[in-house]
């Protein structure tokens, strides 16, 4: 690109593994966090491979957990024990050990500091504490695997998570480790939004994936300390009997299920927030357009922020919740429906006469406008009260969180990868895998998981470890699903080692993209950028 | 206009969706909300059309061609971008408001209805009616409001009709309730929906609407159970205590616990090392006692819940002498 | 950053010492009350947070110099408290309800 | 990535522009945690004044078992330490870092008595065998309310979560205190000492309401 590159780069500039353990680099913190993730997330997908195999038919004809090892399993687990707690671990690895931490934590924590032309992040050494506080906390939970287990589900509702004889207490404070990694991770990034970013570039000129992360970060530092007391009270309630949970001693199991969706709501943004940012980067560089309503966009962003407080109560519909809370709740749910409907229909609008070139990544962005338009509509369906009432807990609820959270942050996550390849590694991918590996992913997905909106219609109830014949069939098609996805990421794992070990060197910019970010290096030297940029215009100046 | 149109095309849609791949609907309130429902479906297609139509259309429409095409500038459209949020939110709050009046009518709970108790406990739920008779499915005469307070003993439990549209958490520590009013004869599942442990998927019972002559007639053999000969007194405790959920009696497949089928009199391997025999004195120990003598293989401690001052003598010895019976 | 290179503010010695003598002082209030407490029934309680909030915003503003930091600071800080009434308020609602909705049981 | 360079006798890393850029960033960094701190304990307070709602007899029987003199001298210690501390930032701030010094050893001494009456308290209850929740036994009569248990479970989550604060309070004040010893502090940098001051504040923002709550109105 006319220009004469060192050869240097984050990568090589300190040599030795050890070296990797101790950077302060953002842009390595994030590799750290990507091996990790993506270990837990296969962890996690062989877990929910396995699930879906038990369900593949009724447990007449015998149960797949019975093949599980005997050195894996607690003396006297039955099939459905192993069943619940495969279960337990695939919904708590995936959400507190892959989604949540997901795209903030590895592109969030590579691109931010890029996109506002920062050297790194406002808290560099912390920024490392946090993945190893992330690390002792993930450690935590999959050591609980060698105790006793667990088998409460992801969201360790009293009094069940309270008598449980498995490993809860451990567990429990893992994922309040984990927590405050979230939050330190979060600060961070407030700060840096804040505070770093380059001359010229104001809040109103920061691409829509910093508004994105920004407004997770919020959500991150609000909402998770009172998951950290709820945990610790469970801890308590476990220990000593405390009674404030435990209907049996006084307590409140209703309680809990506020102060645990209190953050668990939010959480679902810390999700899909950052996802829609990536989305909006997507569909601008491959439609070579601005994006359509830069300003809706970011301000739904912090929109969905704020109100994304306001709606835990509909997890609560059929709870023994009052009936005026849960009135109140689902007219608050109606709320967040808006800005998430500007922000389709802004990305719908980028695309009109737009110059659309169809890349691995537009594959996955435009996956990601189809499920989670079916995702977010079904969330409407399960807003409303009186419907909720039949579905609260069914497989239809599976289905749509599955179509937000898979459909939606994994598109996205997917769709990021092969986007910003070249810039974190400094090689190019095989576009043809990429391409390969969505047509499996988006392909199975919607064979796994639409079936189950059919299911829980049917009245399938969820974690069910078996069945009444007349689901059989429909169980099968979502099993066979599960195979293509993972034929799909087993593709997009060749795809990803393939460009490491003999990709063509990467050029600045492959793409055509606009933001800051592709104009540094690929990949990028240590401190981003060798001149501190200067930002004159918006992030979208496609003229 | 065609807005008419459109809007009766709609309604027409949404009545031929309602009700599509949900189980039957045996209630007035499972009509309604199957047209809410149907509603929501049709909105749904016709969002996700245009979104995912529009998509499509706009990306083979403005495929690249070449690498200099030219795209337009265009920032954003205020009318437009108001219209769409809008026309979504006025969409909302008419779900909304639709919504709450059927929910409103699910806990606005009739007056002079038939109450029946319904406890949930791991893994079963008890049925008790107002003249004492105990059962382990729900029957209840067609056309009349019935009203169930709903309780759990250890865990939440959430008792689900997918029929009825109804479902509801039976909280312990205190007392929630729902209603219904079942306008069709014939068997109905009810599902345990809030996850409750190694059985959660085995909670299931019957709901079972009959005719108000059949129902009086069931009540009132029900409670007369004493003429019955022994063994069939106790296939009937076995029953309502749901003991089925977790004991096999017709094979020898272990659900949770031991299977009973032909078990009588064998020699009995307890899971500290001792022997001994399957006889009345240890069928009544485990019955009361559960975590004493755990069979060899089960689990420790036995997720059986202890029976001791729930069953009376005369119910244990029935008990025993249907055991005795599957051999 | 609208202090420039005046970024410390330096309170002098007597402000600290004026705020550490009302805060002694609204504790000696607070025990007052206390110990009379039977003649301000129902109110007791609303005194002693009420003592406890002014004793509060003294040390926010005058220890934590929250009153010389910039108002994005102040605003962050004040975000805690609102959330906190968000959980309160919400969560009170439901309770309350639960226990006046005649309806239900 | 964080090499630093010296600018007016400040350290400032090479992320930031100058000392003032480092400095707000990091105050911003440090309210953030202090949001965090809040609605941790928030939480908690949230969950005691609803249960409070529910049982206001149990919690007044909990709270007559508390001997509001010992929280009452707890809160003069910590009103004044937290004094002392925002003195040892005015002292550094005047160039009188021996000063600091010494206001922050007695920050910590204040910690100490803090403390050491906290630990009196708590081996008090614990002759009386008000342990919490179901592990409570007490030795002279019965618990009026079957769940008393509950009370102790809240003052002792509290109480030992506010403790723990003190305790890493105590620990920081104790570093910065060596820091300043050392002699990294000086009128134009100390924002350490600034943040450890707000935390240890916070620290006494927390007690402010804890001794009403705990041990007045009950």
């Amino acid at each position: 690109m006319g220009h004469v590159s060192t050869g240097k780069s984050y990568i090589n500039e300190e040599p030795g593994l050890k070296s990797w353990f101790t950077s302060l680099d953002h842009k390595r913190i994030a590799i750290l966090y990507f091996v990790a993730v993506m270990t837990f997330f296969l962890i996690g997908g062989i877990m929910a491979l396995l699930l879906r195999l038990e369900l593949f038919s009724p447990n007449t004809a015998g149960s797949v957990m019975e093949h599980i090892p005997n050195f894996l399993r607690k003396a006297g687990d039955t099939p459905a024990d192993l069943y619940n707690q495969v279960m337990t671990y695939h919904g708590a690895m995936m959400v507190f050990m892959v989604i949540v931490p997901g795209i903030p934590a590895i592109f969030g924590n590579f691109f931010l500091p890029l996109q506002i032309g920062a050297k790194d992040v406002a808290f560099p050494r912390l920024n490392l504490l946090s993945w190893y506080v992330f690390m002792a906390g993930a450690a935590l939970a999959v050591s609980t695997f060698f105790f006793s287990k667990i088998d409460t589900g992801w969201t360790f509702y009293t009094p069940y998570s309270i008598r449980s004889g498995t490993s809860v207490v451990m567990m429990v404070v893992a994922a309040f480790i984990m927590g405050m990694s979230s939050i330190l991770t979060g600060l961070n990034f407030i700060v840096t939004v804040h505070k770093l970013r380059a001359p010229g570039m104001t809040m109103w000129r920061m691409p829509l994936f910093c508004w994105a992360i920004y407004s997770t970060a919020i959500i991150q530092v609000l909402a998770t300390p009172i998951l950290a007391i709820t945990l610790l009270l469970l801890a308590m309630e476990r220990t000593f009997g405390v009674g404030i949970f435990d209907p049996k001693l006084g307590g409140d199991p209703v309680l809990f299920q506020h102060f645990f969706w209190f953050y668990s709501h939010p959480a679902v943004y810390i999700m899909i927030l950052p996802a829609m940012g990536i989305i909006s980067e997507l569909i601008t560089t491959y439609s070579k357009k601005t994006i359509f309503g830069y300003t809706a966009i970011a301000y739904s962003s912090i929109g969905i922020a704020a109100v994304s407080f306001f709606v835990w109560g509909h997890h609560l519909f059929v709870s023994g919740q009052s009936e005026v809370a849960g009135i109140v709740f689902s007219f608050l749910t109606m709320l967040v429906g808006v800005p998430t409907a500007i922000k389709m229909f802004n990305w719908l609008a980028t695309l009109y006469k737009g110059s659309i070139e169809f890349r691995a990544p537009l594959l996955y962005a435009l996956g990601f406008l189809f499920l989670f338009a079916i995702g977010g509509m079904t969330g409407v369906i399960l807003a409303v009260t009186a419907v909720d009432v039949h579905f609260h807990d069914t497989y239809f609820v599976v289905a749509h969180f599955h179509y937000v959270m898979v459909g939606g942050t994994l598109m996205a996550i997917m769709g990021g990868l092969f986007h910003w390849f070249p810039k974190i590694f400094g090689k190019m991918h095989s576009e043809t895998g990429a391409i390969m590996s969505w047509v499996f992913i988006f392909i199975g997905f919607n064979v796994t998981f639409f079936p189950q909106f059919i299911l829980g219609a049917k009245g399938m109830p969820r974690r069910y470890f078996d069945y009444i014949p007349e689901y059989e069939q429909l169980n099968k098609i979502s099993t066979v699903g599960s195979w293509l996805i993972a034929t799909g990421f087993i593709i997009a794992l060749i795809t990803v080692i393939k460009g490491l070990t003999s990709g063509a060197k990467a050029p600045k910019n492959p793409w055509g993209s606009k933001t800051l970010e592709w104009h540094a290096e690929s990949p990028p030297i240590m401190h981003n950028f060798e001149q501190d940029p200067i930002v004159t215009a918006g992030p979208y100046e496609y003229k | 206009m065609n807005w008419l149109i459109v809007m009766n095309k709609l309604l027409l849609a949404k009545s031929a969706v309602a009700g599509t791949f949900m189980p039957v609907q045996a209630t007035e309130i499972s009509k309604q909300v199957d047209n809410l429902y149907g509603f929501l479906v049709v909105v749904s297609f016709v969002s996700c059309a245009i979104l995912i139509g529009g998509m499509i259309y706009f990306a083979v429409k403005y495929k690249r061609k070449t690498q200099n095409d030219k795209t337009a500038y265009i920032t954003h459209d205020t009318r437009l971008e108001v219209l769409w949020s809008v026309i979504p939110l006025i969409v909302f709050l008419l779900v909304f408001a639709w919504g709450w009046i059927i929910y409103h009518d699910m806990r606005t709970m009739p007056t002079n209805a038939l109450e029946i108790q319904v406890t949930g406990k791991q893994w079963a739920w008890s049925v008790d009616y107002k003249n004492g008779v105990k059962a382990s499915e729900v029957v209840v005469p067609v056309n009349r409001d019935v009203k169930l307070i709903l309780a759990s003993d250890d865990v939440i439990h959430s008792f689900y009709v997918p029929s009825f549209r109804i479902k509801q958490d039976a909280v312990p520590g205190r007392y929630t309730a729902l209603w219904f009013r079942a306008e069709k004869l014939g068997e109905f599942h009810v599902f345990c929906t809030e996850y409750c442990g190694t059985s959660h998927s085995r909670m299931l019972t019957k709901l079972r609407v009959v005719s108000q002559a059949d129902f009086d007639k069931w009540l009132t053999e029900e409670s007369d159970v004493s003429g019955l000969p022994l063994a069939q007194r106790g296939a009937k405790i076995f029953q309502t205590r749901a003991c089925a959920s977790c004991h096999s009696v017709d094979s020898p497949v272990v659900k949770v616990g031991p299977s009973l089928k032909a078990r009588w009199g064998t020699p009995l391997n307890v899971e500290d090392g001792t022997t001994g025999v399957f006889d009345e004195n240890y069928v009544r120990e485990s019955v009361m006692l559960p975590q004493q003598k755990i069979a060899k293989g089960f689990p420790k401690p036995s997720p059986m819940p202890s029976f001791q001052g729930q069953l009376s003598e005369a119910e244990m010895i029935a008990l025993i002498e249907y055991i005795k019976g599957l051999n | 950053m609208a202090h420039g290179h005046n970024e410390h503010h330096i309170m002098p010695l007597k402000t600290y010492l004026k705020v550490a003598g009302a805060l002694f002082l609204l504790t000696f209030l607070t025990v007052g009350a206390h110990v009379l407490r039977e003649h301000f029934e129902p109110f007791s309680a609303v005194i002693a947070f009420a003592i406890a909030s002014v004793k509060a915003y003294l040390v926010m503003a005058f220890f934590m110099h929250l009153k010389y930091d910039v108002p994005s600071n102040r605003l962050i800080f004040a975000t805690g408290f609102l959330f906190l009434a968000l959980l309160f308020g919400i969560c009170m609602l439901d309770i309350y309800t639960r226990i006046f909705q005649g309806n239900v049981l | 990535m964080s090499t630093s360079r010296l600018v007016n006798g400040v350290e400032v890393a090479s992320h930031y522009r100058d000392a003032n850029h480092q400095y707000q960033s990091n105050k911003e960094g440090l309210w953030l945690f202090m949001v965090t701190e809040i609605l941790m304990f928030g939480g908690l307070f949230v969950g005691y004044i609803i249960f409070h709602g529910i049982y206001p007899e149990m919690f007044a029987e909990g709270a007559r078992s508390l001997d509001w003199k010992m929280g009452f001298i707890n809160t003069l210690v910590l009103i004044f330490s937290s004094f002392t501390m925002a003195l040892g930032i005015y002292f550094i701030q005047v160039k009188q870092n021996k000063k600091a010094t010494i206001a922050l050893a007695v920050t910590i001494a204040c910690g100490f008595v803090f403390m050491l009456i906290k630990y009196l308290e708590y081996t008090h209850k614990f002759h009386l065998g008000l342990y919490p929740g179901r592990m409570l036994h007490m030795h002279e009569g019965a618990p009026e309310h079957a769940n008393l248990g509950m009370y102790f479970g809240f003052y002792y989550c509290m109480t030992g979560l506010h403790g723990i604060h003190v305790m890493i309070g105590m620990g920081l004040i104790g570093w910065v205190m060596i820091k300043n010893m050392r002699g990294d502090f000086n009128e134009k940098y100390f924002t350490p000492v600034e943040g450890v001051g707000i935390f240890w504040h916070i620290v006494d923002l927390i007690w402010i309401f804890l001794f009403p709550l705990l041990y007045l109105v009950g």
